[in-house]
């Protein structure tokens, strides 16, 4: 009797991962983060130069069979320095928005689940942060505790923490108020267990889509640090680096200097929010 | 015959998910003639709501029409152009639904979307706010000037839905489309509701289809029904036929599934209808109803039936002349709970309160209830919306920390008002069904998991002894060893309410509160999982309080009954005497709300006035504001006394149990009436 | 060729043992005729006189700078690096201040664009036997934007300031056993004595532009400079606004030729490349100082004119002796062996740059000793020396520099060169100012690092880079060399005035400076001035100031 | 309603007493040591103790933070350790020039946002919708470098239409202010974009969905007419919240819009503080972003009850 009903309903869940391979903007942009993904594992494997290897004699040379993307100012293969960039930015982004996503969840559960004292000053403390907009909180941090891939990973995860915070705190108070909380605690479940075991696994899919998001904002933001100096310091290969570095190239007529860091740097985010809005739709429907 | 105003013909509609194209309705037939009401029932699913959509046009994105054609007063609704249906829409249908707070628009006054009405119709500007006015008068809106002035969120819901029908009325439509229009109001607002549209039939001539899951309320309203079932008509004929000789085994199975008049568990269990819905989209190679009808044979699951005529009804089976002799789907001889019969005294509940709040914004909504409960019995919980039934059951669970100065006492033991401070056994001795399994289930654990936590938090079981008592309970709740490793999602609604009742089983408790436990079922659904209660009961002798809004329902289930208004109990007693009075006027009044198939319909009690709020009550008998049967300045004044009618039935109220027998008496003589509309203008300016 | 014999003899009539040597070399072909004209100037010789000898000699005559074919009138807009601090006379080190400066005060003498000394303030100049006083007249007529003439007392208020202690003026790095504080004495109204310390040969070149501190200001100057901008110059200021930019408009009363342009505007910016941009956009006319490696672009644009001028700036990388990885002068000649000299001046420098030889004598100076062996890259020499200082498997050391020019590129070359020899760099690349810090031991990562790259502009003579940086009580040896041999050889080549003994103490100064290797001394870079096509008349120093009062659009 | 706005106003106070909290300790506790900061890690540690008292670090943290923000409240923000001379007149400035550029940013956006929302929802799943979604998206990650070094080569130095330099001639009018401007503006549009037209795109979807909606169209009006008065008006309510959220990026966020277009406003007033350790600036500058965020947010809140019947409702009630 239930076969028709089962089948039907679970066919709901494969329906998710369907229409995760089905949207088109949720597998571009996996192929795209995939791609960059590998090139940070194996980054170094697979140029065929050194991307810190100076060849001064030959520098500025435009694209060719034996430079695919041309060489920087100081000679250097730009193909092996945009494939490896992607390292140190897809190593800092993502550690950085894991800790978000890690310090952020556990605060917006705590405050949304015991509201109270605690939850006033920690959402003004969360304002007061989301007050200051993310790439000034690093400047701040960094100038103070100065510059290493370590601060910039904390000072990143720590700024992003409120707003995703605000987001789980906001899904936490409408899920504190359905019933099985009130099961659970007629079961004298303390308030771990109903925090971490009841609520967490339900608010897991709108912490994932923020997961996404504010891996595609932290990039943005390590990248600009980087630009004006405050991130990754050369010789990295480092994207917004080279862009910064070298942007005043192309009116020169060396295009080929900035416009693959930036292309790379492009479709990275991009790569991300077509990830971030497919999952958002699917999680959605 | 004379041109029917709206005329379906084979109409089918399906919605898009995915990659499929699930079929919603199917080659649905079906004349509406001038001035008639048609009344659509069918439970969730079955595609009345879209049906409803299909005649404006209006479905939503993924929806489609994949055959079949919607005729309204001789146009061809799908051929229109834009500009054609956009006048069709507002001349010559108008739609009321559910949920009228949703239906009006939040950021604009009522006025203005009241004449925005008429402006579509060319009524010049300075016309548009009198006619407004006019209309809501018609809709018995007692202060229509202040009313045009407020926002739709500032009013009640039953004024909501006067205002959303004086928007439908305005433009004098020929068909009228009245989709779920009370489902969500409370009992007594609904018969309002139910009246005006009854009252207003005779004025306005209009054709009306009028969709509902309640059989009694199409019944009351309806010259015709048409009885869906996954997305197909499988039965139609004159309203008196239909519910008084079902021809249809669908239709016979879900009339028996209601408790009828006077039924309770002790005349035995309810019938139910095995089996489920075919879900939407499904390939029908048969009968839609073949996998739960006890007639089916070969013939039903190879040949889809058409609809045949049988003498002024149509119905779509291949043996109609059978449905009347459809088997029982229940066998004699099922356990049913004893009553309870030695006294002992359960749980005791003294001068409770509960405030939220403080200072000058305190809101006391439940105030001074004393009760008790005896092993092995069901009490009632029976009132509206803000009556305070569900926070004097979370004050039972511990959920909400009563006010001090009440206590509740289990085996004669003072519980701890807050949860945390009461011992496991008192943790575990109540606990609670709740309204909607879909809140009530962890969704992402699986049933197993629910299940199995519960048995080893509150039964203390471990290990093999755990898996055995798992194996134990679910059987007892009539659920599979398959359902263990699904999720709720993957269950439908009548599963999860098993799931529910065997958590709260799970520690052998003696007081399990239901609140509202099949409200969000449909009817076939929910007359077995009454069922499932009342075998629970006798089989563990456990107490009930039950708490629901549908009477029916909780006489069925209970033994004494308690009727809250305004966070105080009014009238409680055994059950046979709360339903055969004499009863508090708020009691009476609910009682002849209710809408029953049976048509031995006693005479209304109409209750106007709103329903005043626990933040602001009445003075003297919160109920005097709206009370029919008020005899003057002493309601107003002072708390009316509880006095005793009959052993252990007691009655709220300054009248005299002797005179409100009386008079109750004389209104089911029919002689009351008049005296209820007498009442009305002087409490209806206090809205 | 031929030779006016008693022409040149009547000019050598009444000049100083060391100008008639400095003729005689020129003469007999020892010295060029760029060393000639240059040394000349600084003997105080006047270019028409220098001229006249080279006219004489048959070898040419002295380069004149035509005034252009410029419209006057015109707006000049110039792209430069925004003031680091307050603008102050006294204190200023950072080259956007000194442009500030140059715009609207006077040297005693010009190092101009061809490197020749040429009278400003002062219109002669001459020493005693020795080179220990220097006497210099002064010009009469000047007035100051604040309406008094200026005379010796302004002149001699000047150099106190600058040569006290107290003041801690920037100019001090010049001065210090050079010129005290009360050494500077008028003599009368236009004439002025500099008693020093001891001899200097190449004294004039301390009072000029090279010195770009030296402005004369008047000696009544309360200090607070932004509030009155006080100066003799072809321009006053019309405003100028912090981080943001200045303007200038044509001094009315200037003693000398008015200013052709009416106006000049500097826009001030954080970064070359976006200075690159606004010259491009044509929002600007002129980049006063175009790094060759981020400039590349204008190096091949043809809308763009880059005017190039040799010059003794250079980025040396210092590393300190008595640090522990790099106490044995082995390790550091090893180092140097790392480094591809040519690589740099090509790859680098875009050939605008000469190759350097581990010493500030750079080429350029017409006292650099020519034979002393240049050093090459030698990579296998370089492991057998980390050998035998018993550093085989190398060491891990810090490269502490600044966020400057090349300077980022140039210490990633390094790191990459001293690879194969087993050390390993760490780079660590700070905001310029961060990097100087307070410029004294304690307070400046410069001074403090182990190993670092500064940067020096241009000096018409190397004098302060033999002495400030190299000496042992050098304000600015951040190699903390001790070396007692060479703080002699260093005093002796300042006493010098004649060109030939100068170049025989360079020699030795040169060598000495091979083995210790304190200072690596990679290349000298040109001073690169982009202009627009149209821009004409505009006459930049290698120092890094711009003289504007001559250009014009064509 | 005026119980609503004392809360409203209570809350902001604490946010900004909270963030002061913080700038303080990120900037003066934090680095544990200011002058070590400033001096770097290999100067003496004599000259550091100097500087530190200098600075008044010596003292207890709790007089410290009392100091420092009683004359911060009285418009004193401290001496700049570059200029030596007080941090005040360069913060209201380079604020001054942040407003304009934000107010224009604005101007362009909020329009071309919510038309871009309004038209996507009205499309919603069809190729224009993905155009403006998924583009607004990827303009809203891009990071302002990439997009700003793009429009400089393009309008600067290619076609010269704009400058390139937003810094206008001395006293120019607002019309040659806003030449200047608009090219620095472009690419906090295109950051803006994406984020406010989504938000419209999702408000515009749910109150397209929405009963109300329902009602107005099967009244026979005009679509026209449904989406001005029905769903505009109730879609456009959540994105006046969503845009004050965004001040605090464009006051302050704009480093690299600001270095890359050498404009005088917070952003880069921070950046050369923060290049400089110029802690005072850097500390006043973040606090004046703090500030123009709370005043924005209250506005917008304010603005938002005001609208909104609802808010008034229940705080009425409340």
């Amino acid at each position: 009797m239930t076969d028709v009903d089962a089948s039907h309903r679970q066919r709901r869940i494969h329906e998710v991962f369907a229409a995760l391979f089905v949207s088109g903007s949720f597998v571009t942009g996996m192929t795209i983060v995939l791609f960059w993904a590998l090139c940070t594992v194996l980054g170094r494997h697979l140029v065929p130069y050194d991307p810190l290897a100076d060849d001064i004699l030959n520098a500025l040379a435009p694209p060719s069979a034996e430079h695919w993307f041309g060489t920087d100012q100081l000679g250097r293969d730009i193909f092996s320095r945009v494939i490896v960039g992607s390292r140190d930015i897809l190593t800092v982004a993502p550690l950085a928005t894991i800790l978000a996503t890690g310090v952020g969840t556990v605060l917006g559960l705590l405050t949304g689940y015991f509201r109270g004292v605690v939850d006033d000053v920690v959402s003004r403390f969360n304002e007061a942060m989301m007050a200051m907009p993310s790439v000034i909180v690093a400047l701040l941090a960094i100038v103070a505790l100065g510059t290493s891939e370590t601060t910039v990973i904390i000072v990143i995860g720590l700024s992003f923490a409120p707003v995703i915070a605000r987001t789980v705190r906001s899904t936490v108070l409408a899920e504190r108020e359905l019933d099985y909380i009130a099961a659970a605690k007629l079961r004298h479940e303390n308030s771990m267990h109903i925090m971490f075991v009841e609520i967490l696994p339900n608010i897991l899919p709108p912490i994932l889509v923020e997961f996404t998001v504010r891996l595609g904002y932290a990039i943005f933001a390590v990248a600009t640090l980087s630009f004006i100096g405050f991130g990754l310091q050369p010789p990295s290969p480092d994207w917004g680096l080279s862009i910064s570095t070298n942007y005043s190239m192309i009116s020169g007529g060396y295009w080929w200097a900035v416009v693959f860091d930036a292309l790379a740097i492009a479709s990275l985010v991009i790569g991300i929010n077509l990830v971030a809005d497919g999952l958002q739709g699917a999680l959605n429907d | 015959m004379t041109k029917p105003t709206l005329s379906l013909d084979r109409l089918s509609v399906g919605y898009r998910s995915g990659e499929r194209e699930h079929a919603v309705v199917r080659d649905v037939s079906l004349q509406i003639a001038p001035g008639e009401a048609y009344g659509l029932v069918g439970e969730s699913g079955c595609g009345k709501s879209t049906v409803a959509l299909t005649v404006v046009r209006y479905l939503p994105r993924n929806g489609k029409i994949t055959g079949g054609s919607v005729n309204l007063d001789g146009a061809d609704v799908m051929q229109l152009g834009p500009e054609a249906l956009r006048s069709l829409r507002a001349k010559k249908v108008s739609m009321v639904y559910q949920d009228p707070g949703k239906a009006l628009n939040p950021s604009l006054k009522v006025g203005r979307q009241l004449a925005e009405v008429f402006e579509v119709m060319g009524v010049p500007p300075a016309e548009r706010e009198p006619r407004a006015v006019e209309m809501l008068k018609k809709v018995r809106i007692a202060d229509p000037d202040s009313v045009m002035q407020r926002y739709p969120h500032q009013l009640s819901g039953g004024m909501q839905q006067r205002v959303a029908i004086a928007m439908a009325l305005a433009n004098d439509p020929t068909m009228l489309i009245l989709d779920e229009p009370t489902t969500g109001l409370d009992v007594t607002v609904e018969a309002e509701v139910l009246d005006l549209v009854a009252d207003l039939r005779n004025e306005i001539g209009a054709s009306i289809l009028f969709i509902s899951h309640n059989l009694a309320v199409v019944a009351k309203m309806c010259d015709r029904v048409g009885v869906l079932y996954a997305g197909m008509l499988v039965e139609e004929g004159p309203a008196r036929d239909i519910f008084g000789s079902p021809s249809h085994p669908y239709t016979v199975a879900l009339l028996r599934c209601m408790p009828h008049a006077g039924q309770t568990k002790t005349h035995g269990l309810l019938e139910s209808i095995p089996g489920f819905l075919p879900p939407p989209g499904a390939q029908l190679s048969g009968c839609p109803f073949v996998k739960r009808c006890p007639l089916a044979d070969g013939r039903c699951r190879a040949e889809i039936p058409e609809l045949q005529d049988c003498g002024g009804r149509l119905v779509r089976c291949h043996y109609p002349d059978r449905a009347a002799n459809l088997p029982p789907s229940i066998e004699a001889g099922d356990v049913l709970p004893k009553p309870p019969s030695e006294a002992a005294q359960i749980l005791r509940v003294s001068n409770l309160s509960k405030t939220y709040g403080q200072g000058n914004h305190a809101i006391r909504v439940v105030t001074d209830v004393s009760l008790s409960l005896q092993a092995g019995e069901t009490l009632g919980l029976v009132g509206e919306s803000g009556s305070g039934k569900t926070t004097l059951a979370r004050m039972l669970l511990g959920l909400v920390p009563p006010d001090p100065g009440g206590s509740i006492e289990l085996d004669g033991r003072p519980l701890a008002g807050s949860l945390e401070r009461r011992r496991e056994d008192e943790v575990k001795a109540v606990q609670i069904v709740f309204q909607n399994p879909d809140s009530a289930l962890n969704r992402s654990h699986s049933v197993a998991r629910i299940i199995g936590r519960a048995l080893r938090r509150l039964g203390g079981f471990r290990g093999t002894d755990l898996a055995k008592r798992l194996d134990n309970l679910v059987e007892a709740v009539r659920l599979s060893p398959r359902h263990l490793t699904l999720r709720p999602r993957q269950l439908s609604g009548g599963l999860k309410q098993r799931v529910a009742i065997a958590r709260s089983f799970a520690g052998d408790p003696r007081v399990v509160v239901c609140d509202e436990p099949t409200s969000a079922l449909d009817v076939s659904v929910q007359a077995a999982i009454l069922n499932l209660l009342t075998e629970l009961q006798a089989a563990r002798a456990v107490s009930y309080v039950f708490i629901s809004h549908d009477l029916g329902v909780v006489r069925y289930l209970s033994d004494r009954i308690a009727v809250l208004y305004l966070g105080r109990v009014m009238e409680m007693g055994p059950s046979e005497r709360v339903f055969g009075g004499p009863n508090h006027p708020y009691t009476e009044a609910l009682l002849s709300a209710v809408p029953s198939i049976g048509g031995t319909q006693t005479n209304r009690i109409r209750l106007t006035g709103e329903s005043p709020s626990a933040a602001n009550p009445p003075p003297g008998c919160v109920f005097q504001s709206r009370c029919p049967r008020k005899i003057g300045g002493i309601c107003e004044v002072s708390e009316p006394p509880v006095t005793e009618a009959e052993p252990g039935h007691f009655i709220r109220c300054h009248i005299s149990a002797k005179d409100l027998m009386r008079i109750q008496l004389q209104n089911k003589g029919g002689a009351s009436t008049r005296r209820s509309v007498q009442s009305a203008p002087s409490v209806a300016t206090l809205s | 060729m031929t030779r006016n014999a008693s022409w040149l003899d009547n000019l050598r009539a009444g000049l100083t043992p060391p100008e008639n040597h400095l003729i005689d070399g020129y003469v007999d072909g020892r010295v060029s005729r760029r060393e000639f004209l240059r040394h000349g100037s600084l003997l105080g010789l006047s270019l028409p006189f220098l001229g006249r000898v080279g006219l004489a000699t048959g070898l040419g005559a002295a380069p004149s700078v035509a005034r252009a074919a410029g419209q006057p009138g015109a707006t000049i807009r110039v792209a430069c690096t925004a003031p680091e601090a307050e603008i102050d006379p006294v204190l200023v080190g950072d080259y956007g201040a000194f442009l500030m400066l140059q715009q609207v005060g006077e040297f005693l003498c010009v190092d101009g664009p061809d490197l020749l000394l040429r009278p400003s303030l002062a219109t002669s100049w001459k020493s005693n036997e020795d080179g220990s006083v220097w006497t210099f007249t002064l010009r009469k007529g000047v007035k100051f934007h604040s309406g008094g003439e200026m005379r010796a007392d302004d002149v001699v208020a000047t150099m106190d300031r600058l040569a006290d202690p107290k003041n801690s003026s920037n100019a001090l790095s010049v001065f210090k056993g050079i010129l005290q504080s009360g050494a500077t004495r008028k003599v009368d109204d236009y004439t002025v004595e500099f008693h020093l310390n001891g001899p200097n040969g190449n004294f004039p070149y301390l009072v000029s532009s090279d010195n770009y501190n030296a402005i004369i200001l008047p000696a009544s100057y309360p200090g607070h400079y932004e509030t009155a901008w006080d100066g003799t110059g072809p321009f006053r200021l019309h405003k100028y606004t912090r981080n943001v930019g200045a303007s200038f408009i044509r001094n009315e009363e200037y003693w000398g030729r008015k200013s052709l342009p009416a106006r000049t505007e500097f826009t001030f910016f954080a970064d070359i490349q976006p200075q690159i941009l606004a010259l491009q956009a044509g929002e600007v006319d002129i980049i006063n100082k175009l790094p060759a490696l981020a400039g590349v672009a204008l190096l091949n644009d043809p809308s763009v004119n880059v005017m190039t001028i040799k010059s003794s700036a250079h980025q040396p990388v210092h590393m300190q002796c008595d640090s522990e990885v790099f106490k044995d002068p082995r390790v550091r000649q090893a180092v140097s062996l790392c480094l591809d000299r040519e690589k740099l001046k090509t790859g680098l420098m875009k050939d605008r740059a000469i190759i350097g030889n581990d010493s500030p004598l750079a080429s350029v100076y017409p006292s650099a000793d020519p034979s002393v062996p240049q050093r090459k890259q030698d990579i296998r020499k370089a492991r057998e020396l980390m050998k035998a200082a018993g550093k085989e498997n190398g060491f891990q050391v810090a490269l502490t520099t600044e966020q400057y020019l090349e300077i980022p590129a140039y210490a990633q070359l390094i790191q990459r060169w001293v690879k194969e020899i087993g050390i390993d760099l760490t780079l660590d690349i700070m905001d310029r100012n961060v990097f100087y810090g307070d410029a004294v031991r304690g307070k400046s990562p410069w001074r403090d690092s182990v190993m670092g790259i500064a940067d020096f502009g241009h000096r018409g003579v190397p004098n302060v880079f033999l002495t400030a940086i190299l000496t042992s009580d050098g304000s600015w040896n951040s190699a903390n060399l001790q070396n007692r041999e060479y703080d002699a050889l260093a005093k002796s080549y300042i006493g010098t005035l004649d060109l030939e003994s100068q170049r025989q103490v360079a020699g030795q100064i040169q060598r000495l400076l091979l083995e210790e290797t304190p200072v690596l001394y990679g290349y000298f870079f040109d001073h690169l001035t982009a202009m627009a096509k149209h821009i004409v008349g505009v006459q930049p120093t290698a120092m890094g100031q711009l003289f504007l009062q001559e250009a014009g659009k064509a | 309603m005026s119980r609503f706005l004392g809360r409203r106003f209570a809350f902001s106070l604490t946010t900004l007493f909270l963030l002061s909290l913080l700038v303080f300790f990120v900037g003066q506790v934090l680095p544990g040591n200011v002058g070590r900061t400033i001096l770097g890690p290999l100067a003496d540690q004599e000259a550091v103790d100097a500087l530190n008292r200098q600075f008044g670090l010596d003292r207890p943290i709790v007089e410290q933070y009392g100091t420092w923000i009683w004359h911060f409240l009285q418009g004193d923000m401290g001496q700049s350790y570059i200029y030596g001379v007080p941090v005040a007149p360069f913060i209201v400035q380079a604020l001054g020039n942040s407003l304009k550029l934000a107010l224009v940013a604005f101007m362009l956006v909020v329009p071309l946002g919510i038309l871009g929302g309004v038209l996507a929802a009205l499309n919603a799943d069809r190729p224009i919708d993905r155009v403006i979604s998924m583009g607004g998206l990827s303009a809203t990650v891009m990071p302002e470098f990439v997009s700003g070094v793009v429009l400089i080569m393009i309008f600067g130095v290619w076609l010269r239409w704009l400058p390139i330099s937003a810094a206008w001639p001395e006293g120019a009018g607002p019309l040659t202010q806003l030449y200047y401007v608009i090219l620095p503006a472009i690419p906090l549009v295109l950051v803006l974009f994406g984020y406010i037209a989504r938000m419209t795109r999702a408000s515009m979807i749910e109150a397209l969905d929405s009963d109300y909606t329902r009602t107005a169209v099967l009244k026979g009006l005009t679509w026209r007419r449904v989406i001005w008065r029905h769903v505009l008006r109730n879609a456009l309510l959540p994105t006046i919240t969503v845009i004050a959220s965004q001040t605090g990026y464009l006051i302050g966020g704009l480093i690299v819009v600001e270095t890359l277009f050498r404009y005088q406003g917070i952003g880069s007033l921070i950046f050369r503080a923060a290049k400089a350790k110029d802690f005072a600036m850097l500390e006043a500058g973040v606090l004046i972003i703090g500030i123009t965020y709370a005043v924005a947010t209250l506005l917008a809140d304010i603005l938002y009850s005001i609208l909104n019947p609802r808010i008034q409702m229940e705080t009425a009630n409340d």
